[in-house]
């Protein structure tokens, strides 16, 4: 077993002894056992730091994987498939060493930050415990070598964000919301699991390698379109944990959980984890499936924008702009963008984390006031937080300097390119969007700054009882901010706190990525990062030679000719099926070519993406100004002239709404019409004549209540009114007992009578 | 004797069998107990006719054994029967076979 | 062996009998030290079992001994019958892959059950006899390898199950016990007729003589041709295999047969609850993958997807009537029903994966549910309500329970890390994997969810937020300052005491062991798993 | 017209009586034991003690002595034909003389007779006399013989039914009985001259003979048959000529009510077989028509009533004597059912089933007097809470009934086993029979359950919790046969062989 393999073993396991100890005898620790949660963690990151350093520093190979795995289940020799077993591993490449890097380090700070923030909570203890847990799961799915490994620690994750954003769960918000978060991504792990099956049911395995190599040979049993939906389904994993619309109802009310638990599970973790596991799953995605991806990611970025403009709340701002850079990575991924992609995700993971950390410290500072309209002018009073917190929102909104600038203009490029190599037409519409959703997103982050972080205090603008009414709802959970609430007012946070936002801040500055602040493409990460072979070719095998085409010619004949193709397609990919080698190496070369132009045209479109998107962003920052600082148009009076849209934006498009009305409501009906159908109906198939049963005029009560119903009830009546029919016969007089007798006589005999004659 | 011969069996035959009928409308109609029983009796004989007839006309003394002990039989059947109406008089003070209906369904 | 872990309860019982009624406590620790003999017993034979014997079938030499453990065969009955030669009834026991896990889920929930029994009062005597009548008639049919035998096995347990329910059970109980009484009754009786017909149809290979051994029966090549239900009867055929599903399907219980099932649990006193959904529905679909599918396997292929269809029947309308529950027990008996229904689909999909997930869902729906039903008892005990509205902010009262409670009901709806995912998942993967039931097993996966919505919304409302206005007991501040709750007429420890904690941790551990490393249970049961896919398999049937 | 038989016929005649009285020795004893009973009654008059009763019970007991030493004898008739000796006859003689034994030991615990009659008097010489009868009826070979036993049953019965003179009930039940016993006895009579008319012979085998040989009328054949199976019918008490049976068993003592629907059932059984398995001769196949009748469809509309009349109608019945009356017409259903398959195996059967209803039925009966000797009632109501105050009593009552529906593991499963074999043993021919007979004996469920139920499941109007017991030699003789019907729910094999050894009739053994 590889060294690094051991460190990884050891890296994944230790956040699990944390979550064990602390679990159980977090009330017998000094300190609740806290620096046990955070010494472990600092282990773990020192760990894979020397992971990542050796990985991505000393073998600086694209190329490079290790991967080790182990017998979990033997099946032992089944019937028409022969020995099966399932197994259990780890892989470890530079995109594994980056995430690993990544997660414990966002996590330590986390940890570290909660010290200060979480201090004085009762469930103290056992608040480390699930960051433990959850930590521990997030790394499962990094390090997992096969689906089914995936499929259990994204499960898991599910269980410990329940277990987190339920945190302070006497408040009936935070267990709704603990809730809804649960379902939302148990119902895209159906999909996440119907694709899993498709698989499994062909190959007879969950590994990615297994499969991949099967796909590669063309060993795929059903038709080309049950692959597209294998893509799309294992997808619907990544748009319930990555909050894609349209799924995406969960994250906002997840900000019920603790802050520094939204900045773990929001910036760095479980939102990353859809991405990552569409990026390694991405091979097996075909064209189709890709479509798709890329306009829900679209549609996603561009929605969540849209809704955060209006928010007040400090942390559902940050979550909508979350959600809408969580579509911006998956419309890369779908635009075939993918080193960009995960650039973004991790960029995005820093900055995101500095942001949430920022807000908690500035609601911590605030005394548990969220709405930014009682904030403002906290620059002097909070330099450190203003600084860093700036910073991260420079990089957020994708201004030149910053980590996001590079990242999210390597994907806006990708996308330009993609709409290019598909040739225009609708697919334009994924830039069109993108660049709109980058301009929202530097006016709602400008306005977010203005509003907490300039103009003068508003605090006693608040009408008192509605804050004394938020305070209490608090105060049930953090018995720290009711102590020291009157004392002193607005302070800067301790150093525990401080620190983390520091180190964030300085992981949002473009050098740590790249050199030239204008490309990303020459760091070392999009470097480390590349675009993987698609397995399957054999598919778009003509698609590839009509793409190579289509470069060249006019795109108005293109159109028809992409979908012409693709239909046939199909058939080909079925005729191809028997021919392993030479369908493999054609897959290879034309699934590149598809990629290469989308790279090449990508790389072709750089500079026009970083022009479009700085004017963009330019737009975002001075409309910010105008609205909010010169005040020039009065947001107000705007938000009056355009009620409707107003609305829409600040109910979140009303997606709560809508599923509450359908699919909550309808779900409760239907149980409720299913158990009355049950007691009533299934219970009694006649239940309407067991009533007449108890009726009846012989029953006496003691009959009454034995009564059984359903199919016995059925016997019961018809056996119980013969019954009471036929002992009529037993009058009691002797004579009428004779005259049965003689008629039993004659009518037996007239019955054989009539045998002999006929 | 000629006139005699001239009789078959049918006509015991028929004569049993309107016996039977007989007997068993008074069994199944009368109300009193004793013609209840004669309806039995009635019963009883019209076998004892065929027996005898059919030994008659068969050969065979098998026939008239029966016959005998059917006789014999219908004493004894008599006898118990009168007992037990005697003992049903003491109680119901009737005898009226329709009326006693206590026991039933 | 396997006659000392079927008949100590019995003897147990016999015990009782001559204990007068009024040393209950003498009673009670008979009959547990009995339960965990046969505990230990179990253990014994698990360590003694040799996992690559396939079991189903005779081994060679039409010999059970080849391919059965602990087999006991004794010749118990043997008379004749005119022209029929002679009618031989064995007293034949023996465990292969499919019987082992039931024979120690058996032993662990019949111990956990006297446990649990602890709090009757009423006629302890009475109870405790019934109850380990029960108890040896369970273990009896799990280990019975002729069909005489089981069927004797199978009946007995009914009476005891009417009286306990019927006596010690809740305000509505004569109704729930005469139910379950008929119903089964009605799935079982025409069993009876089945199995003379397959009787006369069977010849022992190694005697010659008709026989009512299940090892025989389950080798297609000793059925007599023309006999009755031999392969040329084909009506016949498909007339019994559908007899005896319904028979065992009435046991699982499946839709629409299920209506027994909510009357009997809600009426039923918790250990009995724990029995019943612990160990008696297996019986139903353990009958199914001994008797029914081995014996017909060309009406079961014919018959795959309806099975499947009545699965996933069971799995969605069990969630959606367990949402729909307001009765906490209710609620819980309506979940097994579609958990069973995971079973169904499982061995609808007539393969490995999907028999092995059906097998290992039995046992750990018996481990989770008996959790689940000893936890509603542990409540009931406190507040003498059930009502889900009535509880609200429990977790913060009863921090203990509230885990626990948490455990059992994610390890419900199939959580990873605990068994009960696993089964489910094999279940899943086994009805795909299978073009039959591939349709079905989509539609089943919406299972997931509901499970997970009504179990998860049980909980918050019990346990999660504040305190209800009308909720079932009181709050205190305590001489610590805090605030208690206090339920009425309750005097023992508010949160789980050491007896409830006896029951539970137990089950609470196999549960995540299992759900981390399944090979202990899932390494017994596979190799027979394989073999009765090859008897079910279409090409063993060709070559019949 | 008849000329006398000379001396040397007269000879042989006296001959054959000789020979003949060998094989008659346990009847003769029964009929030296009923004597004897009538002097000791005359001695010891007014006297209430036990020697009537002990003296009953020791002389039938030693009457099986006799039937015992009869296996060596050869099975074959003698009294010119009158009567035959074969291993059928045997096992109803012990049936008979044991079912005898256990009426006298009901009637000794049961406690109404001591406040009913003064003197016991005749009545154990009775039971005897009704022994004989029996017996005679199992093993005559002749319509005449068959006539006088089924008389001689008959008037017994008739006088033990109205034994307690001042009970209102009792004599209702008489006269009843008397009256519908007379007009079928006498009609089968009739049947009977018709018959002997067809055939000029009395003699079973012989009249098979005649008719085998020379044919016969068909419409006189179905006429005489008829009145015959009313006769037949009317001792079985199966539908539809059963009406006189639940008044009398509920009017009559509990053990004769026990005796009638146990032993002069299976003596009615005995004779139908002997009747239709020789009688009238048949082939090898049963649908086979058998001389132009189809007799067994007759049979099996007679059975299939029975079953389903029996068992619905006793959902309705509130007192348990009653309630095990229609039970009984069910039982004769099931009894039917095993005559019908005509074979070994049926015969087989039927016996057995007959050994398991002897046990069980007793067993319920004798139990329901011990409560009723407590309670003073036969209501179904006042049976609430039983459970608590006679624990063992309450116990053998269920197991009684649980072996009446025949749940395993009891005597009454084990006979159901037995029957529905020898009907699948013909393949699907009778499947349908089965079925009925399967779903019947769900419904019997239910309402032998009511009794339990009361007993356990309810609680009793008036709280008086303490325990009654039935006395030791009673709760011995309850637990006995509780035992007794689990045991051979087990353990059944030698008399399920012994009833296969008595399914020969006249040495023949059918197919």
């Amino acid at each position: 077993m590889h060294s690094l393999i051991q460190l990884s073993i050891v890296v994944l396991l230790l956040p699990l002894l944390s979550f064990v100890i602390l679990i159980f005898f977090n009330r017998r620790l000094p300190r609740r056992g806290d620096f046990i949660g955070v010494g472990i963690l600092g282990t773990a990151f020192a760990i894979s730091a020397y992971i990542f350093w050796s990985v991505i520093v000393q073998t600086y190979d694209p190329a490079f994987r290790i991967a080790w795995d182990f017998t979990w289940i033997d099946l032992g020799n089944v019937p028409g498939v022969g020995p099966l077993q399932i197994k259990m591993g780890i892989v470890i490449d530079n995109l594994t060493a980056i995430m690993l890097a990544m997660v414990t380090l966002i996590s330590l700070l986390v940890h570290l930050y909660s010290t200060g923030y979480m201090a004085g909570d009762k469930n103290y203890g056992r608040y480390f415990a699930f960051l433990g847990i959850f930590t521990f799961s997030m790394l499962g799915i990094v390090l997992s070598d096969n689906l089914f490994a995936i499929y259990i620690f994204w499960e898991l994750v599910g269980l410990s964000s329940y277990l987190l954003i339920g945190f302070f769960f006497e408040k009936q918000s935070a267990a709704d919301a603990q809730k809804k978060a649960f379902l939302a991504n148990r119902v895209g792990d159906i999909g996440m699991w119907l694709g899993i099956l498709i698989l499994y049911s062909q190959f007879h395995t969950f590994s990615f390698e297994q499969i991949y190599a099967n796909l590669a040979a063309g060993k795929f049993g059903l038709s080309h379109g049950w692959l597209t939906a294998a893509g799309i389904l294992l997808f619907m994993g990544c748009v319930g944990k990555s909050a894609q619309f349209p799924l995406h109802v969960w994250l906002p009310d997840a900000m019920e959980g603790p802050t520094p638990v939204s900045a773990l599970i929001h910036a760095a973790t479980m939102v990353a984890a859809g991405v990552y596991f569409v990026a390694r799953i991405f091979v097996l995605l075909t064209p189709d499936a890709l479509h798709v991806i890329a306009f829900t990611g679209a549609c996603t970025a561009f929605m969540a924008a849209t809704i955060a403009i209006t928010q007040n709340d400090i942390k559902r701002v940050l979550a909508y702009s979350t959600v809408s850079q969580l579509g911006y990575m998956v419309l890369g991924l779908g635009v075939g963008a993918y080193s960009a992609a995960l650039f973004h995700l991790v960029t995005h993971a820093f900055f995101k984390a500095c942001l949430f950390l920022g807000s908690g410290a500035i609601i911590h500072a605030m005394h548990h006031e969220q709405d930014m309209r009682w904030m403002g002018d906290l620059r002097k009073k909070m330099p450190w937080t203003f600084a860093t917190f700036t910073l991260a929102t420079l990089a957020l909104a994708g201004l030149p300097l910053t980590s996001g600038f590079m990242s999210k203009d390597a994907i806006l490029a990708g996308a330009i390119g993609f709409a290019k190599v598909e040739g225009g037409g609708i697919y334009y519409l994924i830039p069109v969007l993108g660049f709109f959703s980058a301009m929202l997103t530097a006016f709602y982050m400008g306005r977010q700054i203005w509003l907490v972080f300039f103009g003068e205090s508003r605090t006693h603008l608040k009408p008192a009882d509605d804050h004394h009414q938020d305070h209490h709802a608090h105060a049930s959970h953090d018995a720290h901010s009711d102590d020291h609430h009157e004392e002193h007012g607005v302070h800067e946070v301790s150093w525990n706190m401080r620190a983390p936002l520091v180190i964030l801040a300085a992981l949002s500055i473009f050098f740590v990525y790249s050199p030239d602040p204008l490309d990303g493409g020459k760091g070392w990460f999009m470097k480390m990062i590349q675009t993987p072979a698609t397995v399957v070719g054999e598919a778009n095998h003509q698609i590839g030679d009509l793409r190579t085409a289509s470069v060249t010619s006019a795109l108005a004949e293109v159109v028809p000719a992409v979908e012409a193709p693709a239909v046939e397609a199909g058939a080909h990919g079925e005729a191809q099926k028997g021919g392993h080698g030479e369908a493999q190496k054609g897959a290879h070369t034309y699934s590149d070519v598809r990629q290469a132009e989308i790279v090449h045209a990508g790389h072709a479109a750089h500079f026009t993406a970083i022009y479009i998107s700085s004017i963009m962003v330019l737009l975002g920052i001075t409309l910010a100004f105008v609205v909010y600082v010169f005040n020039i148009i009065d947001p107000e009076k705007t938000a009056i002239a355009i009620r409707p849209l107003y609305l829409f934006s600040l109910n979140k498009w009303y997606w709560d709404e809508i599923y509450e009305a359908t699919f909550i409501k309808g779900s409760m009906l239907i149980a409720n019409i299913l158990s009355w159908f049950d007691t009533h109906i299934v219970d009694g198939i006649v239940n309407g004549v067991a009533t007449l049963v108890r009726k009846f005029a012989y029953l006496n009560d003691g009959f009454d209540r034995n009564i059984v119903d359903g199919m016995v009830n059925f016997t019961a009546f018809t056996v119980n009114t013969t019954g009471a029919m036929l002992r009529k016969l037993q009058t009691g007089k002797v004579q009428t007992y004779v005259v049965m007798l003689l008629l039993a006589v004659f009518g037996y005999f007239v019955f054989y009578l009539t045998r002999l004659i006929y | 004797m000629e006139q005699l011969t001239t009789i078959g069996l049918n006509h015991y035959l028929t004569i049993s069998a309107f016996l039977l009928g007989f007997g068993l409308f008074a069994v199944m109609t009368r109300k009193n107990a004793i013609v209840v029983l004669m309806g039995v009796e009635l019963i009883l004989n019209a076998a004892n006719i065929n027996f005898l007839a059919f030994s008659k006309y068969n050969g065979g003394m098998e026939g008239v054994m029966f016959a005998l002990f059917v006789i014999v039989i219908a004493a004894a059947e008599a006898a118990i029967a009168l007992a037990i109406v005697i003992n049903i008089y003491k109680i119901f003070k009737s005898v009226d076979v329709s009326s006693i209906d206590t026991l039933k369904e | 062996m396997l006659s000392l872990i079927v008949f100590l309860p019995i003897i147990a019982g016999l015990v009782i009998l001559a204990v007068p009624s009024s040393q209950k406590q003498i009673i009670r620790i008979v009959s547990l030290l009995a339960a965990l003999a046969q505990g230990v017993l179990a253990v014994l034979i698990w360590r003694g079992y040799d996992p690559a014997l396939p079991g189903i079938t005779a081994g060679p030499g039409g010999s059970p001994l080849g391919s059965f453990q602990f087999v006991e065969k004794i010749p118990w009955i043997s008379l004749h019958l005119g022209g029929f030669g002679s009618l031989n009834i064995e007293y034949f026991l023996g465990v292969d892959g499919i019987s082992i896990t039931m024979v120690i889920l058996t032993a662990l929930i019949s111990a956990i059950g006297v446990l649990s029994s602890w709090t009757i009062q009423k006629q302890v005597k009475g109870y405790f006899i019934l109850y380990n009548l029960l108890a040896s008639a369970m273990m009896g049919c799990f280990v019975a390898l002729d069909f005489f035998l089981f069927y004797v096995f199978w009946e007995v347990m009914l009476l005891p199950m009417y009286f306990l329910i019927g006596i010690w059970g809740g305000p509505n109980r004569e109704y729930a016990a005469i139910k379950f009484f008929l119903y089964t009754l009605f799935g079982s009786v025409f069993m009876l007729l089945v199995m003379i017909g397959l009787y006369f149809s069977v010849l022992d290979p190694v005697t010659g003589n008709h026989t009512f051994s299940l090892v025989a029966m389950a080798t297609q090549s000793n059925y007599i041709k023309d006999a009755i239900l031999g392969p040329d009867n084909v009506f016949w055929r498909y007339v019994a295999f559908i007899v005896l599903f319904i028979g065992f399907a009435i046991k699982v219980p499946m839709f629409p047969f299920h209506t027994w099932l909510p009357d009997a649990h809600v009426e039923a006193p918790t250990p009995i609850s724990v029995i019943l959904a612990g160990v008696l529905l297996k019986l139903g679909t353990y009958g199914m993958i001994r008797i029914n599918f081995p014996l017909f396997p060309e009406v079961f292929h014919a018959g795959m997807y309806v099975i499947g269809i009545f699965g996933a029947i069971n799995i969605i309308y069990g969630a959606f009537c367990a949402l729909a529950q307001k009765d906490l027990k209710k609620m819980v008996a309506y979940s097994s029903i579609s958990h069973m229904g995971y079973v169904l689909l499982g061995l609808s999909a007539g393969n490995s994966e999907g028999m092995v997930g059906a097998l290992y869902q039995m046992f750990n729906h018996g481990t989770i549910t008996a959790m689940l039903f000893l936890l509603v008892g542990v409540i009931y005990d406190r507040a003498h309500t059930r009502q889900i509205e009535k509880f609200g902010g429990l977790a913060s009262y009863m921090p203990v329970y509230a885990a626990v409670v948490t455990v059992a009901w994610f390890a419900s709806l199939g959580l990873p890390g605990l068994s009960g995912f696993i089964s489910e998942a094999f279940v899943f993967v086994g009805a795909f994997s299978s073009v039959t039931t591939r349709p079905i097993a989509m539609v089943s996966v919406l299972g997931i969810v509901f499970g997970a919505a009504y179990l998860l919304w049980s909980l918050q409302r019990m346990f999660l937020g504040q305190r209800k206005q009308d909720a079932a007991y009181d709050l205190v501040v305590g001489e610590d300052g805090h605030e208690h709750i206090h339920f009425h007429d309750w005097h023992g420890k508010l949160d789980l005491d050491g007896r409830e904690l006896a029951m539970l941790v137990p089950l609470v551990v196999i549960t995540i062991f299992l759900g981390i490393y399944p090979m202990p249970v899932l390494g017994m049961i596979t190799t027979s798993i394989n073999k009765l896919v090859q008897v079910l398999s279409p090409v063993v049937l060709s070559q019949m | 017209m008849f000329e006398l038989p000379s001396g040397a016929e007269i000879q042989g005649i006296i001959a054959t009586l000789k020979a003949s009285v060998g094989f008659f020795i346990p009847e003769i004893y029964l009929s030296l034991l009923f004597m004897l009973l009538i002097v000791i009654d005359l001695v010891a008059k007014g006297r209430k003690n036990n020697l009537l009763s002990l003296t009953t019970l020791v002389g039938l007991a030693g009457s099986l002595f006799f039937i015992f030493q009869q296996h060596s004898l050869p099975a074959g008739e003698f009294f010119f034909g009158m009567y035959v000796l074969d291993e059928f006859a045997l096992f109803f003689k012990y049936f008979f003389v044991l079912s005898g034994m256990l009426a006298v030991v009901v009637t000794m615990s049961d406690e109404q007779f001591d406040r009913e009659v003064k003197s016991m008097g005749e009545y154990y010489a009775l039971i005897v006399s009704m022994v004989i009868g029996m017996i005679m009826m199992a093993s005559s070979a002749d319509l005449l013989m068959i006539f006088l036993s089924m008389e001689l049953v008959s008037f017994t019965a008739y006088i033990l039914t109205g034994y307690f003179k001042r009970n209102a009930r009792s004599s209702e039940a008489a006269l009843k009985y008397l009256v519908y016993g007379a007009v079928s006895s006498g009609l089968m009579v009739y049947g009977f001259s018709l018959i002997y008319g067809l055939t000029a012979q009395t003699n079973l085998i012989k009249i098979s003979a005649e008719l085998a040989a020379h044919g016969y009328d068909p419409l006189v054949m179905i006429f005489s048959t008829l009145l015959v199976l009313a006769g037949f019918g009317y001792k079985i008490g199966a539908v539809p000529f059963h009406f006189w049976s639940p008044d009398v068993y509920e009017g009559a003592p509990t053990p004769i009510t026990a005796y009638l629907s146990v032993a002069s059932k299976a003596a009615g059984i005995a004779l139908l077989m002997r009747f239709f398995y020789i009688a009238v001769p048949h082939g090898g196949h049963p649908y086979e028509d058998i001389l132009g009748i189809d007799w067994l469809s007759l049979l099996i509309l007679l059975s299939i009533s029975s079953m389903i009349y029996g068992n619905v109608v006793a959902l309705w019945q509130k007192n348990v004597k009653r309630l095990l009356a229609y039970s009984s017409i069910a039982h004769a259903g099931y009894l039917l059912l095993g005559i019908i398959v005509m074979d070994k195996l049926g015969t087989q059967a039927t016996l057995f089933y007959l050994l398991s209803y002897f046990l069980m039925n007793f067993g319920a009966f004798y139990v329901v007097i011990l409560i009723a000797n407590k309670t003073g009632s036969e209501n179904l109501d006042d049976y609430r809470g039983l459970g608590k105050k006679m624990p063992l009593a309450g116990a053998a009552l269920t197991v009684f009934l649980i072996s009446l529906v025949g749940l395993p593991p009891t005597f009454g499963f084990i006979g159901k086993l037995m029957i529905f074999s020898a009907l699948l043993a013909k393949g699907s021919l009778y499947i349908w029979l089965a079925l009925i007979g399967i779903m019947t004996s769900v419904i019997s469920l239910y309402y032998y359950m009511l009794i339990p139920l009361n007993m356990y499941l309810r609680e009793s109007t008036q709280h008086d919790e303490k325990e009654m017991s039935a006395g030791m030699p009673a709760q011995i003789l309850m637990a006995v046969l509780m035992i007794l019907t689990i045991y051979f729910g087990l353990f059944f094999a030698p008399l399920s062989d012994f009833a296969q050894y008595s399914s020969a009739m006249f040495g023949i053994t059918l197919h």
